[in-house]
């Protein structure tokens, strides 16, 4: 029994997700991670269900924790109850409260997303937006997509979407009041001290690695090692 | 003239209890649902761990029910309590009223179909140990020609809180490794395998046919539970499983799945626990005095228990619990006498 | 060619029927015990390769079972056949003809290619 | 397979979906990818069955994106989405309806986790009341907008112009469905046919003339993964997931496949560009790709709208060889105009995927 697995406790989705694994493998059968990354969510669980604090220090600091994709497919198969996407949440959470998501290359990968999100969801209200999704970041976005976007407003005026307009509508401007409401909301419930918190590890991680902040930033969006992938591939 | 004892359930526990009721002196009367005596037996081929023709055993118990009433195709209607006795009323319209009341109503097997995933009674190729045991006792063809690669799916319904099953069924794993086996006999060339949490040999010579199974059989056990199963277009399965000991996913492409059906209380449990005022315990079995000392034993006057009626039970102690209850009910009606 | 900068990644489930294990069939013609490993763990537990290195019985005959021998051989190397393994196997397989025979029955199938 | 079996299992999901008066609210990523399709699920809802339907400009994301990419703590979306349901309930609505499945799936988790912890739900109130000054009752009725699709599939038929049907054949078109995993997967009964056998895109394709093909691999995620696809060094989870399933599906030769997730029909689009570029391999026929669909854009070309209203031509893959077979008519001059016939370029043509 220890802190880390004490404060894990605490969380309402390790109460709902973790009663008891019978380590069955219902979860990794079907897990979309486990077949590509190196990755299996029965061993998370086990390993947060020894209650070891090493091995749960290992997991925070770790690649591992977030191949996940939340798709939350392991929920239904198991025959415990158990809920391994949510356990998995649940260790993000902690990993990025704690600082240690900076010691692993996917953890990094928080600054980029949480620019990214945060950034649309207090500016415009909406998580994903027209005029942030840039071609050149998601060229799978197609040909289609680059003509999407450099005939944006005729493109989005034909499909009867109200870009940048006020009233109700498709990607309408979302009322300033509102945006205040989620910045305050924001402000109470800890988002704003995630972004804060994960702003200062990343700098001094920066840091640490020789690496300005945008240098990091970009290499944290692209950069892929190989040891994510199962050695046999 | 001899007194009679009521007997709810004739599956091998009712059957056996009976026939040692009336050698003490009693007249039994035997109460099945079905057409048949038999239970589930009647519709089994072979029983393990030696594989010997599961009618040896019964047709000679079914053929000894001298002094016995037995009745099928017949239900209880009701059951009062008057002073110190019971009143059985029947579907059939007759009436018993008895101081001792046996329950030996068994089990029901899980049914697979609420195991959604595993697409039993969508998927032709998915069957159930009950339906293979019927195949081996009918002796009928096969269904389906180029059964290459033949999967047993152990604990479906069973150590499972999904489904409302946590416990046990006690006696899959070997029958999975049986039918394993005699599978194995039926097509030589196939690949078979058995997907297992753990494997549950504990009964004498278990452990035998288990060894049997991997050295002279060749049967492949795989530690995992499967997770899915799925059609191609050819009718054939896919099943999904993580190979736990190895830690990768598994996928196997199959021609045949088998599904261990686990055993769950009996549809009549809840019904016959009201009229008699018992208490079922939370898996929905009835629940004995003790799980120890008296399994056969309720908490009320006069009502006792064999077999499966209170959880999964393999064969021979189904037949000595069927033996160790018509003692006690001897016993108790001797008291009640003196 | 745009350049997207991933691409598809291998899948790393196991196929198991598309396996095909002609050498371990051969080894089980060598030592039937081979198919009495009932992944218990004792060998593993008490190998004293196994201190040091990744050599691990169990994990061995299982892999070999998979069809992922080449990742599987090398760990051969490291058993100094001491037979610790032989005195704790509860099924007493006799571990170290199984081992001797791994040897010799894959060692044939590399000089074959 | 055997039909009757899923039936069955159909029969034993039955949600309940009240017929009017709805608050609604909508999807980022469906805005930003699908506007069209929220436009015509507000055109059937109102304009063709009369319903009340009723959308406040103040509503926002639930955040929910965010939420599973790990850039907002759960109690941040657990208030966005208290934010939501005072909304409804300033509005004087108690019927919930949202055009997101990973909305649908928070909702149904943030209203079970509070039904267990009442003190989270306390904890929550407060929040909304410091921050916003807001309060708010739980939805009595949470729908996902294929739910009211599926509800009306019927009246939709009745109305409807085209069917899913081969005109030249005339047998039904081979139709995959693919259902997003928040929608049932964690709440299998909160789901129309549950989570192995969803039957609300089903019951669409059957009541309009389709054929429903179950692939080994329909069950599984496009591959989304939120962070998976959100940033580019994952992306190859994301495409490799969608791979699998194309390669499931393929044998089955389907004529296109309908979705009711937001993300699912843009990735289950994109990804087969982006195959065919890398390795050369299309799954439709002639070089094509299998079209992709949003639900609404289904029930709209079967209720005869302009496919460019509609918005097909900002898919990849194209549809053109499915609305011939359907027999919609349209204008392949008209596809690349801006509003009132302004003329904009066409979009370059992919190397290896045939476009029109």
């Amino acid at each position: 029994m220890g802190k880390l697995y004490d404060r894990l406790s605490q969380d309402y989705r390790i109460r709902e997700g973790l009663k008891a694994c019978i380590s069955c493998g219902t979860c990794t059968a079907i897990c979309p991670a486990a077949e590509f990354y190196r990755y299996n969510p029965k061993k998370i669980v086990s390993i947060v269900q020894s209650r070891d604090d090493d091995a749960i220090l290992e997991l925070l600091k770790s690649d591992v924790i977030w191949y996940c994709g939340e798709c939350m497919s392991c929920v239904t198969r198991c025959p415990r109850k158990n809920a391994p996407g949510l356990v998995i949440v649940a260790l993000r959470a902690l990993s990025i409260e704690l600082g240690y998501f900076v010691e692993s290359e996917k953890g990094r990968q928080q600054l980029p997303l949480m620019h990214a999100l945060q950034g649309n969801v207090l500016n415009y209200g909406y998580c994903v937006y027209p005029l942030t999704f840039a071609y050149e970041m998601h060229p799978e976005y197609g040909l289609v997509g680059k003509w999407q976007k450099e005939h944006i407003e005729d493109v989005y005026e034909r499909l009867g979407a109200h870009l940048g307009q006020v009233g109700p509508g498709a990607l309408r401007k979302i009322p300033q009041e509102s945006l205040d409401e989620l910045k305050a909301i924001f402000d109470i419930t800890g988002a704003t001290r995630w972004m804060e918190i994960v702003e200062e590890k990343s700098r001094e991680k920066a840091a640490e690695m020789g690496l300005t902040m945008e240098e990091y930033e970009a290499q944290a969006f692209t950069k892929t090692s190989s040891c994510h992938l199962n050695p046999e591939n | 003239m001899s007194q009679n004892v009521v007997v709810i359930g004739g599956g091998p526990a009712g059957i056996e209890a009976s026939r040692k009721l009336r050698d003490l002196g009693y007249t039994p009367i035997l109460i099945e649902k079905e057409p048949v005596l038999g239970g589930h037996l009647a519709r089994w081929d072979r029983l393990f761990p030696d594989g010997v023709d599961a009618s040896t055993f019964l047709d000679p118990m079914i053929a000894d029910l001298d002094g016995i009433k037995y009745f099928t195709d017949t239900e209880v209607a009701s059951i009062n309590r008057l002073k110190d006795t019971w009143v059985v009323k029947l579907s059939n319209g007759l009436s018993a009223q008895v101081r001792a009341i046996l329950l030996t109503t068994g089990f029901d097997l899980f049914k697979a179909e609420k195991k959604e995933e595993y697409g039993y009674g969508i998927y032709e190729r998915v069957i159930t140990n009950a339906d293979l045991e019927a195949w081996f006792k009918s002796g009928a063809a096969p269904q389906f020609d180029d059964v290459k690669v033949i999967g047993f799916v152990h604990c479906v319904g069973s150590r499972d809180e999904k489904a409302g099953n946590r416990q046990c069924s006690k006696v899959c794993c070997v029958t999975a490794v049986k039918q394993a086996c005699e599978i194995k006999e039926k097509f030589p060339d196939a690949t078979v395998y058995c997907f297992y949490m753990d494997l549950r040999m504990f009964g004498r010579k278990y452990e035998d046919l288990y060894l049997k199974a991997q050295k002279e059989y060749g049967i492949r056990f795989v530690r995992g539970r499967v997770s899915e199963v799925s059609e191609d277009l050819d009718g054939h399965l896919f099943v999904k499983a993580e190979d736990t000991l190895f830690g990768k996913p598994m996928k196997l492409k199959a021609d045949l799945l088998v599904l261990m059906s686990g055993m769950t209380p009996a549809a009549s449990t809840q019904q016959l626990a009201r009229m008699v005022n018992i208490q079922t315990g939370d898996d929905g079995f009835f629940l004995p005095k003790s799980l120890i000392v008296s399994p056969f034993t309720s908490s009320r006057e006069g009502i006792f228990f064999a077999g499966a009626a209170t959880g999964p039970k393999t064969l021979p102690e189904t037949l000595s619990e069927a033996s160790a209850a018509a003692l006690a009910i001897d016993h108790y009606l001797k008291t009640l006498q003196r | 060619m745009i350049d997207f900068g991933y691409g598809l990644t291998p899948s790393s489930t196991l196929k198991i029927e598309d396996v095909r294990l002609p050498a371990f069939g051969e080894l089980l013609r060598r030592e039937p015990d081979a198919a009495k490993c009932i992944a218990c763990g004792s060998c593993a537990a008490s190998c004293s390769a196994g201190v040091f290195t990744e050599m691990n019985l169990r994990r061995v005959i299982l892999s070999l079972q998979r069809g992922r021998e080449k990742e599987t051989l090398p760990l051969l190397r490291h058993c100094m056949l001491c037979g610790k393994c032989q005195l704790v196997c509860p099924r007493g397989v006799n571990t170290r003809h199984l081992i001797l025979s791994i040897g010799k029955v894959y060692q044939l199938e590399e000089d074959k290619r | 397979m055997i039909y009757q079996g899923k039936q069955k299992i159909w029969s034993e999901y039955q949600k309940e979906i009240p017929t009017d008066h709805w608050f609604y609210v909508r999807s980022c990523i469906r805005q930003t990818f699908f506007p069209a399709s929220e436009k015509m699920f507000l055109e059937i809802l109102r304009n063709r069955l009369g319903k009340d339907v009723y959308e406040t400009p103040s509503h926002t994301t639930c955040g929910g994106i965010a939420y599973h990419s790990e850039a907002i703590p759960q109690e941040t979306v657990m208030t966005i989405i208290a934010r939501q349901f005072a909304l409804m309930t300033e509005a004087g609505y108690e019927n919930y309806v949202c055009s997101c499945i990973t909305s649908f799936g928070l909702y149904t988790e943030v209203m079970e986790d509070w039904r267990e912890f009442p003190e989270l739900e306390a904890k929550i109130r407060e929040n909304l009341w410091k921050a916003t000054k807001r309060e708010f009752k739980t939805p009595k009725y949470l729908a996902h907008a294929s739910d009211l699709v599926y509800k009306f599939r019927n009246e939709i038929a009745e109305q409807a112009k085209f069917r899913l049907v081969n005109r030249e054949t005339g047998r039904p078109l081979r139709v995959v469905e693919h259902i997003g995993c928040h929608y049932a997967k964690m709440f299998p009964s909160k789901g129309v046919g549950g989570a192995e056998y969803p039957y609300v895109l089903a019951g669409m394709v059957e009541s309009w003339g389709g054929e429903v093909v179950d692939y080994p691999e329909r069950r599984h995620c496009c591959g989304f993964g939120f962070r998976q696809y959100l940033v580019k060094a994952n992306r190859g989870y994301s495409l490799s997931n969608t791979h699998k399933k194309f390669e499931s599906m393929e044998p089955f030769k389907p004529d296109m496949i309908i979705t009711n997730c937001p993300g699912c029909p843009y990735f289950l689009d994109r990804w087969q560009y982006v195959i065919a570029e890398q390795t050369g391999k299309t799954y439709g026929e002639n070089g094509y790709g299998i079209p992709v669909f949003t639900y609404e854009e289904v029930a709209g070309l079967v209720l005869g709208y302009d496919p460019w209203d509609l918005g097909l031509q900002t898919h990849q893959v194209a549809v053109e060889p499915l609305l011939d077979k359907m027999g919609v008519p349209y204008k392949p001059e008209d596809k690349y105009k801006g509003l009132n016939g302004k003329r904009l370029q066409r979009p370059e043509f992919p190397m290896n995927i045939k476009c029109c």
